[in-house]
């Protein structure tokens, strides 16, 4: 049992690393700020969520996984709505999309 | 296992100095935003890792105020620093 | 000469920041520019002053002296910053201008 | 292993502050600043100092760095004149300070790395238990060094007041509310902020945490508001404002006056209720705080109840 939920938080962790990486990767490769902020916002949200489940699996405290899920779910509100600010005020200062 | 995590931390550090190249390269000013955006987020992971990579329960307070004021940022860029002229007269995004 | 550990670099970081602030303050023009120069010096201080005191267990005098002085440069650097508004306030061009 | 991390740490805060000064635009340099304020956040956790990583986070990079953006929207744009290039024989002769300048803090740092000092840990956690307080580094500030953090809301009281004798400079701008999930988000999160500041609060009692990170919360939330649509009576010659705003120094210097009527020394707590006396100032100090901070926040816009 022990074994299973030390097995399951390393897959969460990594998994959690490598969703931070793709965010990165999209961040420096895709062509405009729209495409990027997709890339980036959903990606990071995401990864942030996988780390604080694998540090919540560990953690055996219940203050401590409150916390943790409080901190993901802030992190979720703001960066979506952020994300969705940037992107209108992007729009209205005439900020053209990018198109092939 | 707490070793793990602190070479989990050092990844994700060098992960968001990468990505500080978009703060550097712009070109426009919500680029340099977004790269802050995954500055904030990032930092978060990095302190609750290091948090239980050290054994110390703080720092995911320090995590908690990161993820609440990165709000604050991205809000008064965009309601202050780049505000838009006025509701929108006519254009229609494609 | 004292082993390279954590505080012998981040005491160092700090007299590299110092300079590259106190360069800043002497070297730009901009009142903005010598604003931010000027907290990177204070930074370096507050840096150097825990860097350099920490020997094994932490000593909470230098941390109570720092947290007085993030409040005082934040009060210092509100006032110039509108010192710094009012000064260029007429100088702005009449469409806003919103462009760096 | 640590130190890779720290050597990348400190490498990204040279260059990050670097371009603070120097980035090609103000925006640009403000950014980069911002970004350097939170990881020097992150050095203060490395350096065990999480009290200042919380002040740093709040304060140093949250707060400073939204006055300095709502400054960049007032600004004019850099003129050239500025930006230009130095003359050589000029860039030579600042060569030659920096490296006259070098020697001696060289020497300074060769011997702050040689003190063998002790600091004063030891004597500080010996007297925590007359001070009835757990924190030590809270202890400081409100007990031992009481005076000093007196002081400090005086100094950020002095700074709200020039602000405020400048007068305004401009209307606050846009009537026009961009996005709807503008105020959602807010009517979320302001509940959140508060929860956050009185936790901050109850903390500083024996951790991290305390009046300046939990003011610096709380005035996040009222700017949040406020940029959102949310109405409130201009601080500026408010009589409201006024009071929650000399609410901490008033209550810091009638404790400190009152233990003197009462036949103690000036700020020596009578031992029995000393915890109770200190929570009291940390509250009052929290919320007007948070209503300073504020202040500073609006202080450049003429009225923000009639437009938003």
């Amino acid at each position: 049992m022990n074994l299973f939920i030390d097995g399951a938080s390393l897959m969460l962790l990594v998994l959690g690393l490598l969703f931070f990486l793709s965010g990165t990767i999209g961040l420096l490769r895709f062509p405009d700020v729209f495409t990027r902020l997709h890339a980036l916002s959903k990606t990071d949200t995401l990864a942030l969520g996988f780390i604080s489940a694998s540090l919540a699996l560990q953690s055996g405290s219940l203050l401590l996984t409150l916390k943790l899920l409080l901190i993901t779910l802030l992190v979720m509100v703001a960066g979506a709505t952020s994300s969705s600010l940037i992107a209108g005020a992007a729009i209205a200062r005439g900020v053209r999309p990018w198109q092939r | 296992m707490t070793d793990l995590y602190f070479y989990a931390a050092l990844f994700l550090l060098a992960n968001m100095l990468v990505g500080l190249a978009r703060a550097l390269r712009g070109p426009t000013m919500p680029d340099r935003m977004l790269s802050g955006e995954l500055m904030g987020t990032t930092a978060v992971a990095v302190l609750l890792l290091l948090s239980v990579a050290t054994d110390t329960e703080a720092l995911i307070d320090v995590a908690l105020i990161f993820a609440l004021l990165s709000v604050l940022a991205v809000v008064t860029f965009v309601r202050r620093t780049w505000p838009e002229p006025g509701p929108p007269r006519g254009r229609r995004w494609p | 000469m004292p082993p390279l550990t954590s505080e012998t670099l981040f005491t160092l970081t700090a007299v590299l920041l110092f300079g590259i602030g106190a360069h800043g303050l002497t070297q730009t023009r901009h009142a903005l520019r010598r604003l931010l120069a000027l907290n990177i010096c204070i930074s370096a201080i507050f840096l150097l002053l825990v860097a350099s005191g920490k020997h094994g267990d932490t000593d909470p005098v230098p941390h109570a002296m720092v947290l007085t002085g993030i409040v005082v440069a934040l009060s210092t650097t509100a006032v110039a910053i509108s010192l710094i508004v009012r000064r260029n306030r007429h100088r702005r061009p009449p469409d806003g201008g919103l462009h760096w | 292993m640590a130190l890779v991390f720290d050597a990348l740490l400190a490498l990204a805060m040279l260059w990050l502050a670097w371009q603070g000064v120097h980035a090609q635009t103000l925006f640009q340099a403000v950014v980069s600043f911002m970004l350097f304020g939170l990881l020097i956040a992150l050095a203060w956790v490395r350096l065990d100092a999480t009290d200042i990583a919380l002040a740093e986070a709040a304060l140093g990079s949250g707060v400073t760095g939204a006055l300095l953006f709502a400054a960049l929207g007032q600004l004019p744009p850099e003129p050239i004149r500025a930006r230009r290039r130095t003359r050589w024989h000029r860039r030579l002769l600042a060569l030659a300070w920096g490296l006259v300048l070098l020697a001696p803090i060289a020497l300074l740092l060769y011997g702050v790395l040689q003190l063998e000092g002790r600091g004063l840990g030891a004597e500080v956690n010996a007297s925590l238990s007359q001070a009835n307080i757990g924190s030590p580094v809270t202890a400081v500030l409100l007990n031992f060094r009481a005076i000093d953090t007196l002081l400090e809301l005086v100094v950020m009281l002095s700074a709200v007041v020039v602000v405020w004798s400048l007068g305004a400079t401009a209307p606050s701008p846009l009537p026009w509310l961009p996005a709807p999930s503008l105020p959602a988000l807010t009517r979320l999160l302001f509940p959140v902020f508060l929860l956050t500041a009185g936790y901050l609060l109850w903390r500083g009692e024996h951790g991290p945490g305390g009046a300046f990170p939990a003011g610096a919360v709380l005035a996040a939330g009222f700017v949040l508001a406020i940029l959102s649509g949310a109405r409130a009576p201009a601080p500026d010659g408010h009589t409201g404002w006024r009071l929650l705003i000399c609410l901490g120094p008033l209550a810091f210097a009638m404790v400190a006056g009152g233990v003197l009527l009462a036949g103690y020394v000036y700020f020596e707590y009578p031992p029995r209720v000393a915890g109770l006396l200190m929570i009291g100032i940390e509250i009052a100090a929290g919320i007007s705080i948070g209503f300073m901070l504020t202040a500073l926040f609006f202080a450049a816009e003429r009225d923000h109840s009639s437009q938003v």
